[in-house]
C-alpha cells in the first residue's frame, strides 16, 4: 500500500508541474500563432532573434525578482537601480579610458563595477527591508526614486554617453553572436539555468519558499530569515547588474528614461509565470516564459497597424489579463480551497 | 513593388507630440494617395529602448527602404538608427540628431537653442533691469538644458534676476503646483518663462487663482499650441507671444524622404526649421485649427 | 445496547455518510445521531475521519454520499459556516482566528451587532468580557490574537462558541492545550449549556475527560462507524482497544533510573526575558525533564529564550558546561538543541507545503550533497520518518494543511528528530495525539533518553509529565516554583506549586 | 486581579495606538518645521490652502486605497482610471453642452457620469480579481495600461479640454471656498470621516480587516469573501471619481499624462500612514497623514533651491524611507515576535 502511494505520487506531481507550466506555456503559443498570421514575417529567424535577444533584459531581471517574490518581498528599485548603474558604469569607462585606453581592461571594469554596485544597490534594499523593518514596497519605492534622480543628476538632466571607441570593443556583447544565439540570449541562458537550480535544487530556494510561505515557521525552522531575505535582494541587484551589462552597448548610453516601468514588467513576468504574489510559491521557468510573452506582445504590435498605435496599451493589458487568466490552468473548474 | 518607409516616433503623451503624430497621419494620407507604390508605416514607442525595438521590427520584419525617425533621446538611438542604415535604408532624423555625424542622409530639425534665445531676447525687450521671473523647465533631457542654457546665456548681463527655476515636467498639473509655489516664495514676480504651452496653461491658472495675473504680468510659452495661437491671435495680454517649435517637421520629413524616391534632383541635407517669435501680427498664418496641438 | 426508550428525538443526525477527497475515500457509510441535552463523544485514532464527519455535519464539507437529518429533516447545510444561522456551531481543530483582530472582533466576526449600521462595540466589548469571564479566563476583550498564547486562542475559540446561542454544538478536541484547571472550567460551561438542551458533540484524545462529560461515545476506526455506545458502559481501556483495534498494553514506558553523575548538558542560571523571571535549572544527559504550570506560565518563554527565538535580557545559559547564547535557532540548532512548538499551525509547519519540504526544512543542511539538496536522500528520509512515527495519510500529495492534526503533530516530531539533537524540547508532545500513538511517542522519547540524548517536555497534561519525567520543574507566573523528583512528581504536589500555594526556597 | 489587568491593558493599547499614529504625525510635524526654517512663507495661509487643496486628490484615492490593500488587495489602475475618467467627463459635457446648455445642468450630469463610471470601473476590477480569481496585481496591471491608452485614443494623444463657457459654473468646484477652506479640501474631509467611520465603525471595515487578516478564517466565519473584496474596489473606483470630479475644474483638462504615478503616490500615503501592506490592518487617519506628508515633501522641495533640481527624487526617496522607519515607533527595540 505505502509502495502503491509513493509511484502515484511522482507520476501525479509531474503530471501536476506540467498542466501549471502548460498555462503560460499556451499563452506564448496562442501569441505566437497570432503573430504568424498578422505577419508571416513574425516567425523570420530574424525576428526571432531579435525577440529573444529583446526578452534578455526583462528575463534576467525578472529571474531576480522571481526570489524577492518567493520569500514574500517586492522590489520596485529595479528599473531605476539599472539606469543608475549603467550611468556610473558609462563613467567610469570613459574615464577608464584615459588611463586604460579603449581595451578590454576598461571595458572589464566597467562591467567589474556594474556587478559591485548592482550588489550593494540590492544589499542596501534588503538591509533596510530586514533590519530597518520596513515594508518592502516603501522602501525600495524610495531607493526608485533615489536611483533615478542620481542617474538625471549624474547625466545633468540629458544622457551619459559611452565614448565611441569603447563602443566598438564592448559592441559584440549585444551585438555578437555565439554557435548562432546572440551573446544576450546566452547569458539570458545562464541566468536561468542557474536561478532555476538555486531556486529547486538547493537550500537557499526552499528557504525562499518557507519565508514567503510563513515566516514564523521559517523562523521557527532555524532559517535566518533576515539574512535570506536580505539574499533575494542581492540577487535582484546582481541580476539588474547582469542585464546592465548586455543593456549597455546596446543603447550605449543613460539616462533618465532608461528603465522607467522595468519593475512593473519585471514583476508582471513573475505574476504571470505563476509565482504567487505574496510569496511561498515561484517558478523560474514560468518567469521566463512571463518574459517571452510580455515581450511578443510588443514585437507582435510592432507588426500590424490595424489598430491605432494608441491603443497599443489596451491591447497589452488585454493580454496579459488574458494570459494569465490562461494560465490558472483551471478554467470554470472551482477551487474552493484556494482562496 | 513598393517602397516601405518606416517612420518612427515617441509615443504622444504629452499635446506637443499629439500634434506631431497628427501631422505624420496627415502626411501619410496624403502621401499614400499621391503616391500609390509609397507605403508609410507609422510606429511610436514609449521609450528609447522600446524605440530600438521598433526599428528592428522595421528592418527584420517590414524590411523598410528608408527611415524616418524622430529619436526619442539622441545617445541611445545612435546604433540602432545605424543598424538601419547598414541594412541598406535611406536615414531621415528628425528633431534630435544622432550623436555620431554622418549617418543621416536627411536632417530635418527645430531649434531648440534658438527657442531659449528668441524667448529670452522677448523679455528683454519687455522688462527692466532689476525685475523678477522664474522659470518653469521640462523634463530633464538634453532638449531642456538646450532650452534652457541658451535662455539664460540670453538673459546673463541684463539684470533681470531668475529667482528660481524647477521642472515643471511639460505637465499643466505640475506646471500649476510649481507655479503655485512659486507664488507663495516670491510676492515680486514681472514674468515667468514656462518654455512650453503646456506648462503654460497651468501657470496662467495659477496667477488667477492668486489674483496676481494684472500688472503687465506675462508668460511666454513655446511650441505653437493651437489655443495659445488662438488666444495670440485675439490679443491675450497675459500670454502675448509664443515661440514656434513646429510639430510639423515630421510631415516635412516624410515629405523630403518620399521626394528622395521619386524626384530626380539630389534631396539629401540639412532642413532647420526656425524658432518664430509668434505675435499676434503673424499668428494666423500658424494656426491649425484641427490639429490635436 | 443503545438507549432505545430516549425520549428526545435526535436533532441533528448523520445518515451513512460518505466523504471522498478526489479519489481518496476518507469515511465509509458513518451514522451518528446527536439529541439535544446530550455530550456526546467522538473518539477515533488520528485519521480515522472526526474532524471531517464535523465538518460535515456543520456544513463546512458536502458528503460524497448519505443525507443530514437536521429535526429530522434532510437537509443540505449551506457551506462557509452559515449553518450558524440553524444553531450548528463548529469549533475548529485548528483554531480559526483572524491574527491581527482583537478578541472582541473575532468573537463576534461575521455577526456583528449594529445599530443603523454602526458597530455597537461597548455592548459587544462587554458582552465579551461576560463570555470570557464565564469560563474563568483573564484576557482583554481589545487584545490581538496575535499577542495570545496558543492556549488562550484555544479559550477565545470556546468563548467563541458558548457565544453562539447553539442548538447543536460541535467541538474538535477544544481541550487538547488545556490544562486540567482550564479543562475543569470549560466542562462546568459545557455542564451549563447542557442543561440548556444544546447537544454537544465533543471531540477528543484525553479519554478520560471522555469518560467523565460524555454521555455516549461513537467510535470511528479509518473511516468506519465502530459503534455507539453510552459512555458509562465504557472504561477508558475499553475505548482505547475499540478505538485502536487491539489490546493496549502499559501507556507509559518502564522508567529508566536517571544517572545523577551524569553530566549537566544544559544549566540555566537566572535567565530573565519577557515572561521569564530568574528562571534557574539543569537538565543532564539521558533525563527526561518534565516542565509542569498553567497556562501563561512561562514555561515556552524560557525555552524560546534558551534557543534564540526571544532575547534575553539577563542570566546565564551553559551547554556541556560552557557559556553560550544563541543569537539564532540556526546556532541553538547547530550546538545539538531542538525545540518543538506547540502552536503547529503558525509556527511549525508549512501548511500549503508537502511532507517533504516540511520534514526536512529544520535540518536541511544535514541533505545538501554538492551545493544542491539530495533529493534522494530526502525522499528516503520520508519514508523513514513515515515508518518510524506512523504518520498516517491515504494521500501521500495533501497539502500538510489537509492532513489530520494528529498526523500533522507527528510530522512535526519528525521534523524536529531529523537533526538528531542531543537536546530536544519538546512543547506539549501529544497534542492531538491518539491513545494508541501516544503510547508510541512516549516509548520513543524513553528509547531516546536511554540513547544518552537529554528531553525537556513541556506539557498541561498531567498524566504525562507525571508517567515519563525523572524530575519535574514547575513553574508559576515566569517564576520556577520547585523542582519534583521521584515520589514527589505527583498531581497534588505540582498542583500546589503550580497554584502558588507552595514554593521551594530558593538554593 | 482581573480589573487591574484589564485597565493596564486598555492603557497600554491607549498608548499604542497613540505611538502608532504619532509616527507619521511626527514625521509630518518635522516636514513643517523644516519648511519653516528653508522658507517662513511655507507656514503662509496662501501656502497652507495649497498644500491641503493638492492632498486632496491623493488623498481621497488613498482613503479607497485603504480599503483595498486592507482586504489583501492592490490597485494599480487608479493614476489611469482617474485620466479615462476625467477624458470621459470632458467629451461627455461638452457634447452636452449643445442640448443642456453651459450650465449646472451639464455639469451635474458630468459629475453623474464621473461616479458611474468610477463605479464601474471598479467593479471590473473587483470582478477580474474575485470571479476571475486573477490576481489583483495582474489585472489592475492591465487595467491601468487599458485606461491610459483610452484616454490617449479619446484625447487623440494630445489634451482634451473643457469647453470654457463650463468651465465657469464648474470652476467653483475646485477655486471656491466655504466657511474658509477649499470646496476641495471639505470633499477630501467629507470622504475621510466616511472612510473612517466605514472602516472603524461598520461591520463593513471588520471584514475587510478580517479577509486581509486571513480569507479563510472570513471565509468560515460566513463572510461573502468575494463580495466584500469586490466592493473594497468600487469603493477605490467612487474615491477617484470623487477626485476627478474636483479635479477637471482645476485645468479643465486631461491628457495621456494625467494621474501619471498616482497608484504609487496613493499607495505609498496608504503604507506611510501605518497600513501593511499584506492586508489586515488598515487604518483612515494614518492614510490622510500620508498624503499630507508626501504633497508636502514635493512643497518643500519647491521651496528651496539648495539641492539641486536633479536630486528633488533623492529628497523624497530617502523623506519616505526616514517617515515609515518614524512612523514603525519602536527604534531600535528588539521586536522579536513580531519579525
Ligand atoms: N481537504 C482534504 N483533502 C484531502 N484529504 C483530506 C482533507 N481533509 C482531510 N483529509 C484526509 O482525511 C482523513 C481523515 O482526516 P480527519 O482530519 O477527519 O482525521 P481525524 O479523525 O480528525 O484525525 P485527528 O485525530 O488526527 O485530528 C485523513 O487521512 C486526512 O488526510
Ligand atoms: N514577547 C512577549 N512580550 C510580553 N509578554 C510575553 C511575551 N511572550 C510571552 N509573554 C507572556 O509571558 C507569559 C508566559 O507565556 P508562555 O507562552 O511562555 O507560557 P506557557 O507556560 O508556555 O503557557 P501556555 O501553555 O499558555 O503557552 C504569558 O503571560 C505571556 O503572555
Ligand atoms: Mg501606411
Ligand atoms: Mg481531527
Amino acid at each position: 500500500m505505502s509502495d502503491v502511494t509513493a509511484t502515484t505520487t511522482t507520476k501525479d506531481k509531474r503530471m501536476r508541474f506540467d498542466i501549471k507550466t502548460a498555462g503560460p506555456a499556451i499563452a506564448l503559443l496562442l501569441l505566437c500563432i497570432i503573430g504568424f498570421l498578422l505577419n508571416p514575417a513574425f516567425l523570420s529567424e530574424g525576428n526571432l532573434t531579435n525577440l529573444l535577444t529583446r526578452s534578455a533584459f526583462i528575463g534576467i531581471i525578472a529571474v531576480g525578482a522571481t526570489f524577492v517574490i518567493t520569500a514574500g518581498g517586492i522590489d520596485l528599485s529595479v528599473g531605476s537601480m539599472a539606469a543608475a548603474i549603467a550611468g556610473v558604469m558609462i563613467i567610469i569607462m570613459n574615464s577608464a579610458m584615459e588611463t586604460l585606453g579603449p581595451g578590454l581592461a576598461t571595458v572589464l571594469l566597467g562591467c567589474g563595477c556594474s556587478i559591485l554596485l548592482g550588489l550593494g544597490a540590492g544589499w542596501i534594499n534588503g538591509v533596510l527591508t530586514t533590519k530597518g523593518k520596513i515594508e518592502a514596497f516603501i522602501v525600495t519605492l524610495g531607493t526608485m526614486g533615489i536611483y533615478r534622480s542620481l542617474v538625471t543628476y549624474f547625466a545633468d538632466g540629458g544622457t551619459l554617453s559611452l565614448d565611441f571607441a569603447i563602443r566598438g570593443v564592448y559592441r559584440p556583447v549585444y551585438y555578437g553572436s555565439v554557435f548562432g544565439l546572440p551573446a544576450p540570449v546566452w547569458v539570458f541562458i545562464v541566468v536561468s539555468i542557474c536561478g532555476w537550480l538555486l531556486m529547486n535544487r538547493t537550500a537557499f530556494g526552499r528557504y525562499c519558499t518557507a519565508i514567503g510561505s510563513n515566516e514564523s515557521v521559517a523562523k521557527y525552522s532555524a532559517i535566518k530569515v533576515d539574512r535570506i531575505k536580505t539574499m533575494t535582494y542581492v540577487i535582484q541587484g546582481l541580476c539588474v547588474s547582469l542585464a546592465t551589462v548586455i543593456y549597455v552597448p546596446r543603447l550605449g548610453s543613460a539616462s533618465a528614461s532608461t528603465g522607467v516601468m522595468w519593475e512593473l514588467e519585471a514583476i508582471a513576468a513573475v505574476i504571470i509565470g505563476g509565482t504567487v504574489l505574496k510569496g511561498g510559491y515561484g517558478r523560474i521557468g514560468g518567469t521566463i516564459l512571463g518574459a517571452l510573452i510580455l515581450t511578443t506582445i510588443g514585437n507582435i504590435l510592432n507588426f500590424t497597424d490595424l489598430i491605432s498605435n494608441y491603443l497599443n496599451g489596451t491591447m497589452q493589458g488585454l493580454i496579459i489579463i488574458i494570459a494569465v487568466w490562461l494560465q490558472r490552468g483551471d478554467w470554470g473548474k472551482a477551487k474552493a480551497n484556494k482562496s | 513593388e513598393t517602397i516601405k518607409i518606416g517612420v518612427s516616433y515617441p509615443t504622444p503623451t504629452h499635446a506637443w507630440a499629439a500634434g506631431m503624430n497628427w501631422h505624420a497621419e496627415q502626411a501619410e494620407k496624403r502621401l499614400e494617395a499621391l503616391y500609390p507604390d509609397v507605403d508609410l508605416i507609422l510606429v511610436n514607442s514609449s521609450d528609447p529602448n522600446a524605440q530600438a525595438s521598433a526599428l528592428e521590427d522595421l528592418v527584420s520584419v517590414q524590411g523598410i527602404d528608408a527611415l524616418v525617425v524622430l529619436p526619442f533621446e539622441s545617445e541611445p538611438l545612435t546604433d540602432p538608427v545605424l543598424n538601419v542604415k547598414k541594412s541598406g535604408a535611406l536615414i531621415t532624423v528628425v528633431d534630435r540628431g544622432l550623436s555620431q555625424p554622418g549617418i543621416e542622409d536627411i536632417y530635418v530639425a527645430g531649434n531648440n537653442p534658438e527657442l531659449g534665445r528668441v524667448s529670452a531676447v522677448y523679455m528683454k525687450g519687455r522688462l527692466e533691469s532689476g525685475d523678477n521671473i522664474v522659470v518653469l523647465r521640462g523634463i530633464p533631457t538634453l532638449i531642456d538644458n538646450e532650452r534652457f542654457d541658451a535662455f539664460m546665456a540670453e538673459i546673463e548681463g541684463s539684470g533681470i534676476n531668475v529667482l528660481d527655476h524647477k521642472h515643471a515636467n511639460w505637465n499643466r498639473d505640475d506646471g500649476f503646483e510649481v507655479m503655485q509655489d512659486f507664488l507663495s516664495r516670491f510676492p515680486d514676480i514681472d514674468a515667468v518663462w514656462a518654455q512650453d504651452d503646456d506648462i503654460a496653461i497651468g501657470v496662467v491658472a495659477a496667477l488667477k487663482q492668486a489674483g496676481r495675473d494684472g500688472d503687465g504680468m506675462f508668460v511666454v510659452g513655446g511650441a505653437g499650441m493651437k489655443e495659445t495661437i488662438k488666444s495670440i491671435m485675439d490679443g491675450d495680454t497675459l500670454i502675448p507671444v509664443d515661440v514656434l517649435y513646429p510639430p510639423s517637421m515630421i510631415a516635412t520629413a516624410m515629405d523630403v524622404t518620399v521626394a528622395a524616391f521619386k524626384s530626380n534632383g539630389p534631396v539629401a541635407g540639412r532642413y532647420i526649421l526656425g524658432a518664430t517669435l509668434i505675435t499676434p501680427e503673424n499668428a494666423a498664418s500658424f494656426y491649425f485649427p484641427d490639429s490635436p496641438f | 445496547m443503545f438507549d432505545e426508550a430516549r425520549e428526545t428525538a435526535p436533532v441533528l443526525k448523520a445518515d451513512h455518510i460518505s466523504k471522498s477527497f478526489g479519489s481518496v475515500p476518507v469515511l465509509f457509510s458513518v451514522s451518528m445521531d446527536i439529541h439535544p441535552g446530550e455530550v456526546h463523544a467522538l473518539i477515533g485514532e488520528n485519521g480515522a475521519g472526526k474532524s471531517t464527519l464535523m465538518k460535515i455535519l456543520s456544513g463546512f464539507h458536502a458528503p460524497t454520499s448519505g443525507r443530514i437529518l437536521f429535526d429530522n429533516h434532510e437537509v443540505a447545510l449551506p457551506p462557509d459556516g452559515e449553518a450558524e444561522k440553524l444553531g450548528i456551531v463548529l469549533i475548529h481543530q485548528e483554531l480559526n482566528l483572524a491574527e491581527q483582530m482583537t478578541v472582541e472582533e473575532n468573537i463576534f466576526l461575521g455577526r456583528e451587532l449594529t445599530h443603523r449600521g454602526m458597530l455597537q462595540r461597548d455592548k459587544m466589548r462587554q458582552m465579551v468580557s461576560g463570555y470570557l469571564q464565564d469560563i474563568g479566563v483573564d484576557i482583554s476583550p481589545s487584545v490581538r490574537i496575535s499577542d495570545l498564547s496558543i492556549a488562550e486562542k484555544q479559550m477565545v475559540e470556546v468563548a467563541k462558541a458558548i457565544s453562539r446561542n447553539a442548538r447543536v454544538l460541535i467541538m474538535d478536541e477544544p481541550t487538547a492545550v488545556l490544562t486540567e484547571a482550564e479543562t475543569e472550567l470549560f466542562f462546568r460551561q459545557v455542564e451549563r449549556l447542557k442543561s440548556k438542551g444544546v447537544a454537544i458533540v465533543f471531540v477528543s484524545h484525553k479519554l478520560s475527560e471522555v469518560k467523565q462529560i460524555a454521555d455516549r461515545v461513537t467510535i470511528l476506526r479509518d473511516g468506519q462507524w465502530i459503534g455507539s455506545q453510552v459512555a458509562e458502559a465504557l472504561t477508558p481501556d475499553a475505548m482505547a482497544q475499540m478505538m485502536v483495534g487491539r489490546e493496549l498494553s502499559d501507556l507509559y514506558p518502564p522508567m529508566h533510573e536517571a544517572d545523577v553523575d551524569a553530566v549537566r548538558v544544559l544549566e540555566v542560571r537566572d535567565l530573565c526575558a519577557s515572561g521569564v523571571r530568574n528562571v534557574s535549572f539543569d537538565l543532564r544527559k539521558g533525563e527526561i525533564l518534565g516542565f509542569s504550570g498553567l497556562i501563561g506560565s512561562g514555561r515556552t518563554a524560557v525555552f524560546e529564550a534558551v534557543c534564540g527565538l526571544k532575547s534575553i535580557s539577563s542570566g546565564q545559559v551553559l551547554v556541556d558546561g560552557v557559556e553560550t547564547r544563541f543569537d539564532t535557532v540556526a546556532t541553538a540548532r547547530d550546538a545539538g538543541l531542538a525545540y518543538l512548538t506547540k502552536d503547529r499551525k503558525a509556527k511549525g509547519l508549512l501548511l500549503d507545503k508537502q511532507m517533504q519540504p516540511n520534514l526536512t526544512l529544520f535540518a536541511l543542511p544535514k541533505f545538501i550533497r554538492r551545493f544542491g539538496l539530495d533529493a534522494a536522500a530526502e525522499e528516503k528520509a520520508l519514508e523513514r520518518a513515515i515508518r518510524r512515527f506512523d504518520i498516517r495519510t491515504r494521500d501521500a500529495n495533501i497539502n500538510v494543511g489537509d492532513m489530520s492534526g494528529g498526523n500533522q503533530q507527528k510530522l512535526l516530531l519528525a521534523k524536529v528528530m531529523e537533526s538528531e539533537p542531543r537536546i530536544v524540547i519538546i512543547d506539549e508532545p501529544t497534542r492531538g495525539i491518539d491513545v494508541g500513538t501516544k503510547q508510541q511517542i512516549y516509548h520513543f522519547i524513553a528509547a531516546l533518553a536511554a540513547e544518552g540524548v537529554s528531553v525537556v517536555i513541556i506539557s498541561s497534561e498531567m498524566p504525562e509529565v507525571i508517567g515519563i519525567s525523572h524530575r519535574v520543574v514547575v513553574m508559576r507566573e515566569g517564576q520556577v516554583m520547585g523542582v519534583l523528583t521521584g515520589d514527589d512528581i505527583n498531581e497534588n504536589e505540582i498542583v500546589r506549586y503550580a497554584a502558588g500555594l507552595k514554593r521551594e526556597s530558593k538554593g
